[in-house]
């Protein structure tokens, strides 16, 4: 399993940069530029041209690549160890990479076909008038009184104690916000919003006091302005308000 | 045809939109607009001629190929032959909490069921079962939705009052019938007789269709 | 042409969908499976025949009514339709994958592929070219895709088995598929896990072959 899970943008990245699309598809090229026999592979040598070609690249971030590369290394290694006479139960080390090398040409055969097909596809138009007859009429539907009772009972069975939730009405108290704003800006000519509503206030107090805002503002008694989204808004005394 | 009219058949194929003789002559540079005008007569004479299912028409300042209006009825009607559908689970609660509870809010109903409803009541309403009946008061003053009459059409209901009470309901399944529903049961209707609702309990499962209730032709 | 393939080239005419041979048949409850299939051939020796810049295809399960390639350039040229765009060489390997070893899930399509395929899958989705089908048994029970009939119907395939067995490629496959997968395979896929691998690849299990020699048949 190849564990490349975080990275995926890089890897994204990495396609469009390289023209490769992942450490298999560059170890392949590289085989076939080398002329190497895909099952029987000189690992040192592909080892070594595989870094360069990563460098090279500028792929040396890239998690696929460089976990392709420590693959590599590896199996040099392994190939390194020496063998018992006999070589009963011998693993070659490159069998695992062989077979994946196997899978992932084959998978390239696909592609081409598919590719070969979809272009022929793009090159047919389908009809793209819509013909303005009325909108189909939905299907109708398959259903007797039965499922509908049955839904009913699985419904009261489901729910055997309604919860009903009391709820308090917490009335607005604009007015008082009102007085609030006005208040603060009697002191000041500009506030903030934390000047006006509290930062532990609660919902109403926060509704009321937005409400104030808009209510004033609507009056011209002041000015709202924010410099840039999400930032504080600004609270100005109006002149004009004032004045009147 | 000669090989401007398809290329002018190919492209008032494709196009979405009907298309002026000019933009038609624009495909093929060395057409003249004689050429196209004849091309475009061909193409109108072959499908005139020959006995197709559509036609070349000049509408609205461009042409366009138009199936003939003889069969519009047929592919409208096979359109609506679709097999039916059948409601989820899911929608067939959210359409039984409506039923019983009408005029209730969305909130409410998905209180009942434990799951938001969003989807489910837009899907009910798409079909024309549930409309919007009003609104109920306080904050927001959000939507009450009701059944409509297609909903009693539907289920072969004269009135809402044809539902069988809550509290008997577990009876109305178990004996599989509806006691209010005795007087005369119109043919068209799924009939709840004989159907033999094997335990009477109805299980968690979403239901299929009892025998008689197969689809019945629209 | 008789009046079933007019009524069917009308049908075809006013959908931008394929539509399948059932939905066809519909169109006309009196006519016979055969004579439907009969006016499709009628249908389409008459396109083929008389010269026509349209031709009939069988693609993703449903009939279709396509323009011929000969005269994309210059529709697409004079902006009258446009072609869908070109998906990547991620976006066709991840396809490949899934086409031949549905269903399969993510880690398995990035294990073929040496990357990760998450943000691929996505856009494929997106695309309604691949779907979930199921679950795999085991660890957080991982996804499992399979491709749509939108699959089929972008590659021009009426089914799976048009795309090459096996066997014709040049390298079959590795016996077995991962152990995660439960379900097989339905039996009209084109499987990459033939049994027939004729140049015996190396499997899972290591040959006993010496590096120098060729690889024995498993």
């Amino acid at each position: 399993m190849t564990a490349v899970e975080p990275q995926s943008t890089d890897s994204i990245f990495v396609v469009d940069i390289a023209g490769f699309n992942g450490p298999l598809d560059l170890l392949l090229s590289l085989l076939r530029d080398e002329q190497i026999d895909i099952y029987d592979i000189p690992v040192a040598r592909v080892c070594e041209q595989f870094l360069g070609r990563m460098h090279e690249l500028k792929l040396n971030e890239a998690a696929e690549y460089l976990e392709m590369a420590a693959r590599l290394i590896r199996i040099k290694a392994q190939m390194l160890l020496p063998r018992k006479d006999g070589s009963e139960g011998w693993e070659d080390p490159r069998a695992e990479l062989v077979r994946r090398l196997l899978e992932y040409q084959q998978m390239r055969e696909v592609v081409d076909v598919l590719e070969k097909l979809g272009e022929d596809r793009r090159n047919r138009f389908g009809r793209s008038f819509m013909q303005q007859a009325a909108a189909p009429p939905p299907a109708p539907l398959a259903l007797s009184l039965t499922d509908l009772l049955v839904a009913v009972d699985r419904v009261l069975r489901a729910s055997r104690k309604p919860t009903i939730h009391e709820v308090i009405p917490r009335a607005l108290d604009v007015d008082g916000a009102m007085t609030t704003v006005r208040a603060v800006l009697a002191l000041r000519a500009s506030a903030r919003w934390r000047d006006v509503v509290r930062a532990d206030a609660e919902p109403w107090e926060v509704l009321s006091g937005l409400l104030a805002l808009l209510e004033l503002a609507k009056r011209s008694e002041l000015h709202l302005t924010q410099p840039r989204p999400f930032a504080d808004v600004e609270i100005r005394r109006e002149l004009a308000g004032e004045a009147a | 045809m000669n090989s401007l009219a398809k290329l002018l058949e190919a492209a008032l194929f494709a196009s979405p939109r009907p298309i002026p003789t000019d933009e038609l002559a624009a495909l093929d540079p060395e057409a003249s607009p004689a050429a196209v005008q004849s091309a475009l007569d061909e193409l109108r004479e072959h499908y005139d001629v020959d006995g197709h299912a559509v036609a070349l028409r000049d509408v609205g300042g461009g042409w366009q190929i138009l199936t003939r209006p003889e069969y519009t009825e047929a592919i409208e009607r096979a359109q609506m032959a679709v097999r039916p559908a059948r409601l989820s689970a899911a929608a067939l609660e959210t359409l039984a909490i409506i039923a019983y509870r009408q005029p209730i809010g969305r909130a409410e109903v998905a209180e009942i069921r434990g799951v938001d409803v969003g989807a489910v009541l837009k899907g009910l309403h798409e079909r024309g079962l549930i409309d919007v009946v009003g609104r109920a008061e306080g904050l927001g003053r959000p939507l009450l939705y009701g059944t409509t009459s297609a909903f009693l059409e539907q289920f072969g209901l004269r009135h809402l009052e044809e539902l069988p009470r809550v509290d008997e309901l577990a009876i109305a399944l178990r004996k599989g019938g509806v006691e209010a529903q005795s007087s005369e049961p119109a043919t068209t209707e799924p009939s709840l007789e004989g159907t033999d609702a094997p335990t009477g309990v109805p299980t968690d499962v979403p239901t299929e269709a009892t025998p008689d209730t197969e689809p019945q032709p629209a």
